[in-house]
């Protein structure tokens, strides 16, 4: 089933890349496969999320074999109720994505197929990194998300595309590679302690000294906490979204930075529960930081990208915040409050990158009273943006109150100090909006049009499961809680 | 008092083979005619290549290898020397292959048509007229393939010289006849040659001292336990000197970007291959039997220079060629981590073979990249190349994501599994300068993948339509990708190599 | 069936938000209509709830469970007790009214449907909040109310000015919510539970410190909302927003809801001394504060608001009084919300026929020109000065009184701050109404349509009428299954006991020596058409609001926007400059490495001589160690 | 036997010497022979010493290869003086950095 899952966005994306390309109906023929096969991927997964059953921690639906055997690498894959969170997470994001990406414009005539080729490739790798039970395996799937996404920056962004793609490559490798330190010291330990295996279960089992465990836990979380990003390694974030399109921006933040917050949990706390434990006031302390030095700096930023990379940055302070508080309240929180951050942001990404496709321009100030004429998007804007500032009644709230919440009852100063985001949340968004859409409608914003039927068609399904879960994020919530308990239960 | 060597024909069968073809093209330069002349040769060397390879699957599927403590014995067929030689004989079929492609600079090939000619006299455009060309080379590779394939089997020190020298000496000339720049190509062989000489006299000495010590040739004897301790220890560092010369290791490795750069491409393929993967086995022979030297915290340190210097020197290039020879450079390095762990040579063994490949198909790659003046191989050159030629592009890209060890590519594994050895043997530093060189190391390859796929191309470099060269691309590329997605049975293969100590 | 309250204008919003175009002509009817039949089925549960023996007057109506998760556990429930039941009807009640008038109002903007929208969902947030038993579902109807206020205030998005009024609102607000927030986080940690009910019966042997922090958190977050000092600052920029919107959510019911905080959580501030004192003196300083602020206005709207303001702090200093102020805060809450709302109509009114002009210099004998507004307007204005007989007498001298009672000084001050609010009451009644016209030749005062006067009417009646609350202490009975029950306390000044109706008579007094001094100031003399320059401090201090924006631009605004844009140009300038510049170095020292690379055999040979001597020496020195 | 090692060691180090600070390629080439019968040198004294043949076996085995490095290397040296009129080792230095 999750190799099925898996696979169907592979295939599709080998089957985008054979298809004719150069002429316009050609590349809309390559955007309409791509987009059945997102859809035939999301059918799957939900199928999956159907046969789930809901009440266990456990791994479901597992599927083991041998794959690497001198290496004692399996491929081995399972779905738990957090990582079956992700991948729904992953599923209905792609097609909204290449929906909304229908019409973006490529630089120097690149065809379209390679285009959506890549976003099915990092699907199928997403997938496989959220259901991955083997280190070996995750390790993989993990860094070979970087070539899609390189990829996507670096032939399809705007101004400064190379540049920023070589950022984002670097900076990501190379906690990748303090991670493959780490993956080679799991392999010592374990081919030490009897046979070599990277089997979450078996790894689980091994036992450490503590500065081994310390050692090998700092090694996972430098790739985590870039990936992430947590403060002080975020800087690549800004530089990246600036540059990709708003279609890779989403994928890029909102499913595969959650891989870092994902891997905290799967592969901090589960593997390294004495070290994550030792790490905590630490960790907890730069995600305070990272909410608040984010939220800042998305008031400060005159570029309209640049304002919602930070706006993530302050986000994911709160998801790590919580997943190190180590309550059932927070962790859970934080799993879902990546499922909705996953949303909000997607929303907002998609939404000002129209705004900004249909101007040329990034900067706030090229706006101004866009609401007169183009109101859907203004209303979607404000949509997000709310969304984006967790108000109660829609799903983020619900996951930053608990983050907050279970915070709360193991460190109040921490928790206090988070709280302070949600002022400088509505600061961000609202002056986003003030100095765009409202006021008198500037010259230079007139050519800004409303959105079209199929950016609604894009837009409305996330704007739709935001308000939803807002409301009734309960089913989500027992998805997550028993794998958290089981996570949390594993800890000192 | 010297007994007769007994030889086990059947084992050595791949060792006559290239020999005895070598010889057959000493023979077909003199008796063949000038037409049918290269395409018999390539055919032979070609031929022999394969038959190599073949003979060396069958003896290794006919088991009864090992090691042998008969006296006398001076190439041992164990595990590792036969696995080498499949490795060898894949990368001397690619690179005669490449040798072979004439197609590429107008029914010429990569080599000048003689090479007694000064460059740029009447005599040489005459020669180029008259199409006239060295066909030698072919006996050359094979004799160099020959003295790999030794090499890496010596159980022997003095064997491993003579073997050293005879890998040697056809690269020295055929690093110089380029048919283009051919300054730089003489250059290169004598640079070569005055080095590679100097650093085999180390190595010869310290071949005079472990003799001296230990009164036999035999590397098993490395090991033996003797009251000279400094002689010892001088021996196996006189030795490591032309081994680590060889592999380019860093301080020895100042030959490798000179003699890259002016070598013709298709040597240059071969011999980043074929050389270094002899050589790191031949090290492995030496320094694991010095069972009684404490080796592995100077080769670390050694290892930790290698792909920090190589790693910073192939940052500050700008040329496509030189970049890739101090990348082999830095490669040295990492392999050298795999050696750390003193008794298991699987993970260099494997590293090998996905840098051999790799290397291969990046350089048939540069051959490819053409303009008026020969190869291109100003990094701005290639802008746009991976858009123009999509063939080739995402091959090289492969090859650099290869070689900076991203996964599901055949350097990741290599890389693990080198850093797994180190770690086993506790040089968890090295292991961690290891990954920070390696994000270091990843901005060169990676700059490349931008060059070719996210800049505009300007039109100037062309790759053209050379079906050989291009047929040796798609076979190492898909050959890398392949060792990423599947590499067990690689690695199984090489996991069968015992500790090496004859 | 409470829920049905609440689906009403939810459903109403929902529909004409999705609904395109074609809902433009019938939108406002589908509104109003949905904010009738909420009306109309809070009043059958009013009966209903009157059926019920006395002490059994909760109905709880559990929905859904919202979230559950650990010990985290929040159901989707509506309470209607008695305190709720006075709410739904103040905000159905008046929201319908309101309704119906802003369908004249908003005749003629090409937005109307939004705007009937955004009012729907006012309403059912507000709905939310009284509704909830649960202080997360309250904090979900108290951000929904903020958020659409945010929506109303700035309907006018057009004008920079209410853009930023709209945002400066929800901001200030937010700030609030911190208190609101960490509160909640606090119930959590302490009791395991946010439900209203629950933390009231864990308040029992909890730490008093934990009390009074739960106290002050929550006044916090009812500052936020109710425009209380220190967070005062946002109300008077909300008058940005149309007039229903000012008249609705600015004076009847929103601005009212850190009162019914303040009450809801009488369980909390029943136990910390420290709270209520914290809550008396924010109520006397903004009671204070704002009727300063009222006497200066020259805007209509903003005298009216600085009323509110100042309305507002008798509640919260009558709610600080504790069990024995609690329902008179909420009468007087009541009866604001009456001729608050009617007054703020009739100003919409005076400004439809004066083409939204809202300076009262440019007013002047409005009462012939206008003169069902000046009636009902003048109802109204009687109800505010608590002029006897009228809504507003009673509840505020029971006010009064508690406060008397409570202690003298603040007693004192809230009947000086009666006689403030007498005089600037008066001063807009004389602006506006009576002398000479000061409008210019090309305005033509006209009496506004029936749509618009009818509810003025309504509400005429209600302020004059709802004194008869009090009739037989009703409110203090119907709330006491809330609020708990306390005897009568005695007004003590001098050593001597006062009673109630000489307390009446003072204030009485004190409010004629206000109204007296302003009609002599405004009514009887020339008002100068334009505002004068030369002016006491104190007036250009009231102008100013206090200077409260003053304080917050140099304490919050600047500070923070300072920083910010320090961070954002740090984060991109410095920060990842530097990350990319010591990148850049390693490249740099790369390029000069090349140099060691010299080209020379003979240095090359060299490398390799060294390099076996050292390689030999570092081997000797390894085993030597 | 140590005597003969020590000269054995002073002719390598000449030889390496040599190879450091001469410029005619030949003479450079010259000093690697020294070295290798340096080398031929301490094989012949060990051989000596452990009474066994191979170590003068092996002096012959590195005389033929010599001979081999010969040919090979006065071919090289012959090209570049074709080429450039010049056998000076610091006269090839056209790729370097």
């Amino acid at each position: 089933m999750i190799t099925l899952l898996a696979a169907v966005p592979v295939v599709g994306a080998l089957l985008v890349t054979l298809l004719p390309r150069g002429t316009r109906s050609q590349q809309l023929l390559a955007r309409h496969v791509a987009l059945g096969v997102s859809l035939v991927a999301l059918a799957v997964a939900l199928v999956a999320a159907a046969r789930f059953d809901v009440g266990s921690g456990g791994y479901q639906m597992v599927e083991e074999h041998s794959w690497i055997e001198p290496l004692g690498a399996f491929y081995s894959v399972g779905l738990n109720g957090i990582g079956l969170t992700l991948v729904l997470l992953t599923v209905v994001l792609t097609p909204v994505v290449i929906l909304a990406a229908y019409r973006d414009e490529l630089p120097g005539n690149r065809s379209a197929n390679s285009y959506v080729a890549w976003m099915l490739v990092l699907e199928g790798l997403a997938i496989l990194v959220f259901t991955a039970t083997d280190a070996f395996l995750f390790y993989v799937a993990f860094e070979a998300t970087l070539v899609p996404i390189y990829f996507l920056i670096g032939s399809y962004g705007g101004p400064g595309r190379q540049k920023a793609a070589v950022t984002f490559l670097l900076y990501n490798l190379l906690g990748g590679l303090l991670m493959l330190a780490a993956i080679v010291g799991l392999y010592v330990v374990s081919s030490d302690a009897g046979e070599a295996s990277y089997r979450l279960a078996d790894l689980a089992s091994i036992p450490m000294d503590e500065t081994t465990e310390r050692l090998l836990f700092l090694g996972f979380m430098a790739a985590f906490a870039v990936k992430a990003p947590l403060w002080p390694f975020h800087t690549w974030l800004p530089e990246a979204a600036a540059s990709a399109t708003p279609a890779t921006s989403v994928l890029m933040v909102s499913v595969i930075d959650k891989v870092g917050t994902f891997g905290m949990i799967r592969w901090g706390l589960e593997l390294f529960p004495g070290a994550a434990d030792w790490a905590s006031p630490t960790i907890m302390a730069l995600a305070v930081v990272s909410i608040v030095y984010g939220a800042l700096a998305a008031i400060g930023s005159t570029d309209i990208r640049r304002l919602v990379a930070y706006t993530s940055v302050s986000h994911f302070g709160f998801i790590i915040l919580g997943i190190f508080a180590f309550t059932q309240t927070s962790t859970t929180g934080s799993v879902l409050y990546m499922f909705n951050h996953g949303l909000s942001t997607a929303a907002l990404f998609l939404v000002t990158g129209i705004m900004i496709s249909r101007r040329g321009s990034a900067e706030i100030s090229a706006f101004g009273g866009v609401q007169k004429i183009a109101p859907v998007m203004s209303g979607v804007l404000l949509v997000a943006g709310l969304s984006s500032l967790s108000l109660p009644g829609l799903a983020p709230f619900v996951s930053e109150f608990l983050v907050l919440a279970g915070t709360f009852t193991v460190n109040v100063p921490l928790a206090v100090v988070a709280t302070l985001g949600i002022v400088l949340a509505a600061v961000y968004v609202l002056v986003l909006y003030q100095r765009t859409m409202t006021g008198p409608l500037t010259d230079q914003a007139k050519v800004v049009t409303d959105l079209t039927a199929r950016e609604v068609a894009a837009l409305s399904p996330l704007v739709v499961v935001i308000v939803g879960l807002g409301l009734f994020p309960q089913p989500l919530l027992d998805l997550v809680n028993p794998a958290v308990a089981v996570v949390l239960g594993g800890l000192p | 008092m010297i007994p007769a060597p007994e030889l086990d024909f059947a084992l050595l069968s791949p060792l006559l083979i290239v020999a005895a073809a070598a010889l057959l093209g000493v023979l077909v330069e003199a008796f063949c005619p000038r037409g049918p002349r290269f395409v018999v040769q390539t055919g032979l060397a070609a031929g022999a290549s394969l038959a190599a390879l073949g003979a060396s699957i069958a003896v290794y599927v006919a088991g009864d290898l090992g090691v042998t403590d008969e006296p006398g014995r001076t190439i041992v067929a164990d595990e590792a020397g036969v696995i080498t030689w499949m490795m060898l004989a894949v990368f001397g079929l690619l690179g005669v292959l490449l040798f072979a492609d004439r197609t590429l600079d107008a029914g010429l090939s990569a080599f000048t048509g003689r090479a007694a000619d000064r460059p740029g006299s009447p005599d040489e455009a005459e020669a180029i007229r008259f199409r006239v060309e060295h066909t030698e080379i072919f006996p050359l590779a094979l004799f160099a393939l020959l003295g790999m394939m030794m090499f890496a089997a010596s159980s022997d020190l003095l064997t491993m010289f003579v073997a050293l020298e005879v890998l040697s000496l056809p690269l020295y000339l055929l690093c110089g006849i380029a048919r283009r720049r051919r300054l730089v190509s003489q250059e290169a062989a004598l640079k070569y040659f005055v080095l590679g000489a100097f650093s085999s006299a180390f190595f010869l000495y310290g071949v005079a001292l472990a003799y001296g010590y230990s009164g036999s040739f035999a590397i098993g004897a490395l090991g033996e336990v003797h009251d000279d301790t400094e002689l010892r220890i001088a021996a196996v560092g006189l030795m490591a000197v032309g081994l680590l010369f060889k592999v380019g290791a860093v301080p020895f490795h100042a030959w490798t970007p000179d003699v890259y750069v002016g070598a013709p491409t298709p040597v240059t393929a071969f011999m980043s291959a074929g050389t270094k993967a002899a050589a790191f086995v031949a090290l492995m022979r030496v320094l694991f039997a010095s069972t009684e030297v404490d080796w592995q915290p100077t080769v670390a340190v050694v290892a930790g220079l290698t792909m920090l210097v190589g790693s910073l020197f192939a940052i500050a290039q700008s040329d496509v060629k030189r970049m890739l020879a101090y990348s082999s450079v830095a490669h040295a390095g990492f392999l050298l981590t795999g050696v750390l762990g003193g008794s298991d040579a699987s993970a260099v063994l494997f590293y090998l073979v996905t840098y051999g490949l790799a290397s291969i198909g990046a350089f048939a790659v540069v051959m490819l990249v053409r303009d008026a003046g020969g190869e291109a191989t100003a990094t701005t050159r290639w802008a746009g190349l991976g858009r123009q030629n999509p063939v080739l592009g995402v091959s090289f890209a492969v090859f650099m994501l290869s070689f900076a060890g991203i996964p599901l590519t055949g350097g990741f594994i290599g890389k693990l599994s080198v850093f797994v050895e180190a770690g086993r043997a506790g040089y968890w530093p090295v292991v961690v300068l290891g990954v920070l060189v390696s994000a270091m190391a990843a901005f060169f390859y990676v700059r490349m993948i931008t060059v070719m796929f996210f800049t505009d191309p300007d039109g100037l470099a062309v790759a053209s339509g050379a079906k050989i060269t291009t047929a040796v691309v798609v076979v190492a590329a898909v050959g890398t990708v392949i060792l990423g997605i599947a590499p067990g049975p690689v690695l199984e293969l090489v996991q069968q190599t015992g500790s090496l100590i004859p | 069936m409470v829920w049905l309250l609440v689906a009403f204008p939810a459903l109403g919003a929902a529909l004409l938000l999705t609904w395109g175009k074609e809902s433009d002509r019938f939108g406002h009817l589908i509104a109003t209509a949905a904010s009738a039949a909420s009306f109309v089925w809070g009043v059958v549960l009013f009966v209903r709830l009157l059926g019920r023996d006395h002490d059994d007057r909760t109905v709880t109506d559990t929905l859904f469970t919202w979230i559950s998760t650990g010990d985290f556990h929040v159901e989707m429930s509506f309470v209607y007790d008695p305190l709720a039941a006075l709410f739904v009807l103040l905000i159905t009640g008046v929201g319908t009214l309101i309704h119906v008038y802003s369908i004249g109002y908003m005749e003629h903007d090409e937005r109307r449907r939004r705007f009937f929208a955004f009012l729907n969902l006012f309403v059912a947030a507000m709905l939310v909040l009284v509704l909830a038993g649960d202080y997360l579902v309250l904090f979900l109807g108290w951000e929904g109310v903020g958020l659409a206020s945010y929506l109303l205030i700035g309907f006018w998005q057009h004008k920079p000015t209410a853009a930023a009024a709209a945002k400066k609102a929800f901001v200030v607000n937010r700030v609030g919510d911190i208190g609101m927030a960490l509160a909640i986080m606090l119930m959590f940690k302490e009791f395991g539970t946010t439900e209203i009910a629950a933390v009231g019966d864990s308040v029992a042997g909890t730490a008093a410190s934990t009390i009074t922090a739960l106290g002050l958190l929550l006044l916090l977050g009812a500052c936020g909302k109710s425009a209380q000092v220190p967070l005062q600052s946002w109300l008077l920029d909300a008058m940005e927003g149309p007039t229903p919107v000012s008249a609705l959510i600015h004076a009847a019911t929103m601005v009212t809801a850190g009162v019914y905080l303040v009450v809801r959580s009488n369980a909390i501030f029943d136990a910390s001394e420290t709270a209520r004192t914290a809550v008396v003196v924010v109520g006397l300083v903004t009671l204070i504060a704002g009727a300063i602020i009222g006497c200066a206005k020259d805007d209509i709207k903003k005298a009216l608001a600085g009323s509110t303001m100042s309305q507002i702090g008798y509640m919260m200093l009558a709610a600080g009084l504790g069990p024995a102020g609690y329902a008179f805060a909420i009468f007087h809450l009541v009866t604001h919300g009456f001729f608050k709302a009617n007054m703020f109509l009739g100003a919409g009114s005076v400004m439809h026929a004066m083409d939204d002009d809202v300076n009262m210099r440019h007013y002047g004998a409005l009462r012939t020109a206008l003169p069902v507004t000046f009636a009902t307007f003048g109802l109204g204005y009687l109800a505010i000065i608590g002029f006897p007989g009228f809504s507003g007498f009673f509840s505020k001298d029971k006010i009064i009184e508690a406060a008397l009672a409570h202690n003298v000084w603040i007693g004192l001050a809230t009947v000086l701050g009666a006689g403030i609010t007498a005089f600037y009451m008066t001063r807009l009644m004389a602006m506006t109404f009576a002398g000479q016209k000061r409008w210019k030749d090309e305005v033509h005062p006209h009496e506004s349509p029936r749509v618009m006067t009818v509810p003025l009417m309504v509400l005429a009646a209600a302020s004059v009428l709802g004194g008869i609350l009090l009739l037989g202490d009703w409110i203090t009975d119907w709330l006491e299954p809330v609020v708990g029950h306390t005897e009568h306390e005695h007004v003590v000044i001098l050593g001597a006991e006062w009673p109630p109706i000489a307390v009446s008579a003072l204030v009485t007094v004190v409010v004629a020596v206000g109204v007296a001094l302003a009609w002599f100031t405004y009514g009887r003399r020339e008002v100068a058409g334009e505002t004068p320059e030369k002016v006491s401090f104190l007036t250009r201090f009231a102008r100013n609001d206090l200077y409260g924006d003053t304080v917050n631009e140099w304490v919050a605004v600047r500070p923070t926007m300072t920083l910010a844009r320090g961070i954002a140009r740090f984060d991109q300038h410095g920060f990842h400059r530097a990350i990319t510049g010591a990148v850049g170095l390693i490249g740099e020292g790369a390029s000069s490495m090349r140099a060691w690379q010299n080209g020379f055999v003979r240095s090359y040979a060299l490398g390799v001589f060294v390099g076996a001597l050292a390689l030999t020496l570092a081997l000797l020195v390894v085993i030597w160690r | 036997m140590s005597d003969l090692l020590s000269l054995s060691m002073i002719l390598f180090t000449i030889g390496a010497v040599g190879v450091l600070v001469r410029r005619n390629a030949l003479i450079v080439f010259m000093c690697v022979e020294l070295m290798l019968n340096a080398t031929n040198l301490a094989f012949v004294a060990f051989a000596r010493e452990h009474g066994n043949l191979d170590g003068q076996l092996a002096a012959f085995f590195v005389m033929v290869v010599a001979a081999a490095e010969v040919v090979v290397g006065l071919a090289i040296i012959i090209a570049i003086h074709r080429s450039r009129g010049s056998i000076s080792v610091d006269e090839v230095r056209q790729v370097r950095g």
